[in-house]
């Protein structure tokens, strides 16, 4: 024998719903769901992926610095959105606008910061969405230590279905290289905390491929520190739904944390400065199209649930609807003042702060003295 | 009016805010049954339990990623970094996170973070365990910077750090651990927290210092008197925001300035402070503001270390050169 | 004489390295296919190999962790940090390892890593990609700091980092790289690399900048003929160590001083380039040494960010405050 | 089924040796070996006892300012360090004294940094032995970084036994728990690298018990990442070599990495500035105490060996000698000079470092000149 015999059998990926839109069903995960549900799922899918699109167009008319785009990950993103509940607190990246979609985060907030109005400037407790996270893995840490706050409010593990809390953190393939995510399962299995990690593996950090950070599938990370991972087709909103749910529901009655990676593809760039044609091929683009986490949804409510056109034709125009809004608030959102930078850095702001404010108020004002040619 | 050590006074602080706001909670390595590897939280674990004083795996920066999450969920936080040279670890966590969340949140989210860490040398340790990393955390913006030179300060310091809205790095000079001092606990009115403190008023020069070297300047003025000389002492007491009109005021009446720190001079604590007096206070400097600090090297071996510290000697020798100049 | 980018000097220099030493590697997050975000490393895997252009996992610690491990196997390692504000997740690496391990081994193992690092605003980016940490750095004893400001230091400094025997902070103004200028490659006694430069004589005031400043210190000194001053301007290039000569000898020519840079003012640059100023040309300065910087603010949303760094105007009414003072 | 129920199997540890000197044969872990190698292992054991013993000593005196005792772990770091080829490298913590010893680094060398005249001051390449490393698993991402080094310099996988390398680094069970760490596995899985992860799970991180860190085995963590963990008896020096040799042949092979975690215990304070009375239990040392690392080689020696007692006299010999000439030598320890602090600092010596050296040298020099009553 020696210690590098063993070869780890190819993990299964569970899914409930085909690219063919067909619905299967796992021994494991049984979902109970009603095609009016799954009706307004696909509202969700097909929302944010126009959202998604809106903001992508608005950065090509420069509305918007930059734009992280979620296409191709609506489903993994809704799906899990979808298995929070009120109560649940979730810590995203920089691109989970299904996750905010499923929030009521309104579309418009997320896109402030890549106009350059503001970093972020929403609530973390208004819609239980934590502030977006541009450094990698940072938020899974928060994650932790929010889930430590919840246990120490006695709020895991009562059975009562509003109390009951869980935190959802998302991270992706290549974040889960970052030392902070590692600690944040080490912390999370130790404590036995109420979170899910949920990895989006898109296949892609930027240009590497997900071989330059692991040779075996992530999801089995997890058992090594001591808690469940398991793999899910993460274009199959309904695997990632029901199996957000179980691991949700599990984290809330006190059982731990788990760790889901959802295999999807992120089929736009990285962001809207990058240029995938440098580093990978369109055939694996066509590939995944195939796959596409909408168009099986689509299938099924036409084929298995008989929905019929008016629906799709009221969700098309409930898509324009958002898109006209999204791009004229868009245009709307204001610039802050240069004099705002000050304002926020302290709760309770420090005199040398308030004096390179006044200074600063005071050289503007310069400039309009001179410009009304009044004298200084 | 009762008798503390620093340590002591460190520990009653904590113990007084853990019963007086049960959002407050401790976490750190050792900080439970041990006590702390210098027993500043003795006692705590034992009184307050487990989900309140909190052994950490031995991650600075699930410390304090953890934190922010804590802060988000409500609570209190207050981080114990075993020594000065391990919070590099948590460097990011501290610069991107702790000091950036509450703005990037346009105000709507708060950050009541007191990260305590031990600092300085002259303790006779090995590697990493006599660092002083303040200027990096003072140039941060978003974070508060504090530092005690006396069990009152540390006593009041610390409640006021954990009371702050604001996320406050609180450095402890651990030499100065077990010296004793009064402390008057019934004191309702103590110094601000972000205000200096003439410890000793004199006017020929005055001597700014903090933490660890304040009690070093104090001696250097006393020994000066021999040489006639008059020395006021400042403590600076917090690092950011700096206390300046304090500084000049006293630079106004002398003219005559020496700032002390442990860190290596070049980008430490007292280029700032120069920086400052020439701009505000050019006409009555005398002579240059001048720096007696670390080197610019690393921590030495401690064998050596008291000769890479500053202490009585040059900082008495930068006073003559600030008259010799 | 040949025209180039300041990224094409960057990728010329990275390139001939990489050909002058075998033992000469990159390492970073997408420095292979992409060549980098921002192109820096563009063509260098497929002309040197995926085993010397090495994409990296996405660990800032593990990418200068390792670097240490690399050098001392006798390698010579450029890595690629993606933007500023993603430095910290290896600031202990660089603090505690790259910075202190020669000096712990008692100079018998040597640290030659060049760390590239993007820095500075003004490019309309989302949070922690227009970021000015120079600063800590330049407090660290052990490591050395350089900056460059056009196509011909980017070229020689770069390669003179790699050279160098000890870790080198490359810091690269990242709105400055698709700037052109003259640079002759066949030069063969280029500027040291601890000098810094007058880019520009005068006699009235001088301007101390770095990097992306420097452009626009020289744009500040060229409209300021138009109110008769003559302003010169001194690219500082190298921040660890500081040429200090150079610029004490321009501040007693010129009386007046004014530096420039994008990081937060409190405890920059600025506040070490004055603080030697007064000890080295006290009787010599007609004002205070006076500093414009980014303000004691984290980095703002881009939409304003032009009116918190330091821009022409900002500049010019700091000379005139040196004036009027 | 849930995500939660699986329980993991308690692992069995690799033993060879039994605690009262039983040898026991393994069938995945055959170890060839001579009675007089075993009496070589004991020599070193006993020496290293005596030397980390005569540091304690000398701490008490005031001697030393600091010591981490390696009691207990002898035979955890004596197996793993005799399974090192002369062109192997070591990436230690602060503790491994023992394998110091087998890399022939004069233990005189490493007081310097606990009396405080260094802060460790040897060439790593002389011995391929790597500074003592302060700040946890950092020394890991190095070993990782130096097996990159030997990859590419084709120092694996020639099956030329003087040629091929591998890289062994050590940690805690306590650092365990640092990005670094986590880290260090990831590039060593995905770059499938010739290190070897030596974790010495002596229980205890200061007073924090392993159970804080995990609630797993620690060496199941390896798995998650993509190559083999395996636990062994720490206290047992055949297993220790047996285990080690295996895992290192296996990297210099090309085989890639694996994690040993070797179940020890700490059988000494901390360091001599911690009390362990605070946070443990006698009794647990008293168990312990039962499975000393030496006195299972000693019966072993003795009952199947039929070692006589000239042997044992021998080394007790020898290990007097090497106290004495540890505790004459550590005394002999120079300071080093107040100047020498600038000298190391950079390979050339900045501008500004020469002049601080120089006005300090003056410095110092106007106290001598007052000292002899010249005039400056
Ligand atoms: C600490 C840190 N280093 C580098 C970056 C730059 N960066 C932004 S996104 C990205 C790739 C992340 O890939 P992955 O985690 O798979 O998430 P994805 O973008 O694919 O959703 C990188 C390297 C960063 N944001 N933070
Ligand atoms: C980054 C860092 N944080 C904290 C410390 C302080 N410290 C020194 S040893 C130690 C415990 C380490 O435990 P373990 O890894 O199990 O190793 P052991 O000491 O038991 O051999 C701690 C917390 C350190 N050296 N480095
Ligand atoms: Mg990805
Ligand atoms: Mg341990």
């Amino acid at each position: 024998m020696t210690l590098h015999g063993h070869v780890p059998p190819e993990p299964d990926l569970v899914q409930l719903l085909t690219p063919e839109g067909v619905r299967v069903h796992h021994p494991d995960f049984p979902l109970e769901i009603t095609d009016d549900e799954i009706c307004a799922l696909y509202r969700d899918l097909v929302l944010v992926r126009r959202f998604d699109g809106e903001a992508t167009a608005l950065q090509r008319q420069g509305e918007l610095g930059l734009w992280a785009s979620c296409l191709g990950q609506e489903a993994a993103q809704v799906g899990a959105g979808r298995a929070l509940r009120a109560q649940d607190m979730a810590f995203p990246t920089y691109r989970e606008h299904g996750v905010a979609w499923c929030r009521d985060v309104d579309p418009v907030t997320l896109l402030g910061m890549f106009r350059g109005v503001s970093l972020g400037g929403w609530n973390p407790n208004e819609n239980n969405f934590s502030l977006y996270t541009i450094v990698l893995g940072a938020q899974t840490l928060h994650a932790v230590g929010y889930a430590m706050g919840v246990a120490r409010d006695g709020a895991v593990g009562t059975g009562e279905p509003d109390r009951d809390t869980a935190v959802l953190t998302f991270f992706g393939d290549g974040a889960s290289s970052q030392g902070d995510v590692n600690e944040a399962f080490i912390w999370a299995a130790a404590a036995n905390l109420p979170v899910v990690f949920y990895c989006q593996n898109n296949q892609w950090a930027i240009s590497e491929p997900v071989e330059r950070q692991t040779r075996v599938p992530l999801f089995q990370r997890a058992a090594g520190f001591g808690f469940p991972g398991i793999r899910i087709d993460g274009n199959d909103v309904l695997a990632c739904l029901a199996v957000s749910r179980m691991a949700l529901d599990e984290a809330r009655s006190g059982q731990g944390p788990t760790l889901i990676e959802a295999f999807t593809y992120r089929m736009g760039a990285h962001t809207t400065s990058d240029d995938p044609t440098r580093y990978r091929l369109s055939e694996e683009l066509e590939t995944w199209k195939l796959r596409d986490p909408i168009e099986r949804v689509r299938a099924y409510l036409i084929r298995e649930a008989g929905v019929d056109q008016s629906f799709f034709d009221e969700i098309e125009a409930e898509s324009e609807r958002l898109a006209v809004r999204i791009r004229d608030a868009c245009r709307a959102l204001e610039d802050p003042t240069p004099l705002s930078v000050f304002d926020n850095v302290y709760v309770e702001m420090t005199d040398e702060l308030a004096e390179q404010k006044a200074s600063y108020a005071e050289y503007l004002g310069s400039f309009e003295a001179a410009a009304t040619g009044g004298a200084a | 009016m009762s008798t503390f050590t620093m340590a002591g006074a460190l520990n009653a602080a904590l113990r007084d805010r853990l019963e007086h706001d049960d959002k407050v909670v401790i976490m750190g390595m050792d900080v439970g049954k041990l006590g702390g590897v210098f027993r500043i939280t003795d006692g705590l674990q034992k009184d307050f339990g487990e989900a309140r004083v909190i052994d950490a795996p031995l991650g600075e920066s699930g410390i304090i990623g953890s934190a922010v999450g804590l802060a988000i969920r409500g609570y209190r936080p207050v981080c114990e970094i075993q020594f000065d040279g391990f919070v590099y670890p948590a460097f990011d966590q501290i610069v991107s996170q702790v000091a950036k969340m509450h703005n990037r949140s346009l105000g709507q989210v708060r950050m009541p973070i007191t990260i305590r860490i031990p600092y300085g040398g002259g303790i006779g340790a090995v590697e990493h365990h006599s660092e002083s990393p303040e200027a990096y955390f003072a140039h941060t913006a978003g974070l508060k910077v504090v530092t005690c030179s006396n069990p009152s300060d540390a006593y009041f310091m610390l409640r006021q750090s954990i009371d702050s809205d604001d996320p406050v790095i609180f450095f402890e000079p651990k030499r100065r651990y077990w010296g004793k001092g009064p402390v008057e606990i019934a004191e309702t009115a103590p110094l601000p927290l972000h205000q200096a403190q003439v410890v000793r008023p004199g006017n020929d020069v005055t001597l700014v210092a903090y933490g660890p070297m304040v009690a070093t300047a104090l001696q250097a003025a006393k020994a000066a008197t021999e040489d006639g000389r008059d020395i006021e002492v400042i403590d600076l007491r917090s690092l950011s925001p700096i206390d300046t009109d304090t500084v000049v005021a006293s630079a106004q009446k002398t003219g005559r300035v020496v700032v002390v720190h442990e860190a290596s001079v070049s980008l430490g604590m007292g280029a700032e402070v120069a920086a400052r007096l020439q701009e505000r206070a050019f006409y009555s400097l005398q002579s240059p503001v001048l720096r007696v600090g670390g080197f610019d090297t690393p921590y030495p071996a401690s064998r050596i270390e008291e000769e890479w510290l500053p202490d009585v000697d040059r900082i008495l020798d930068a006073v003559e050169r600030t008259f010799t100049f």
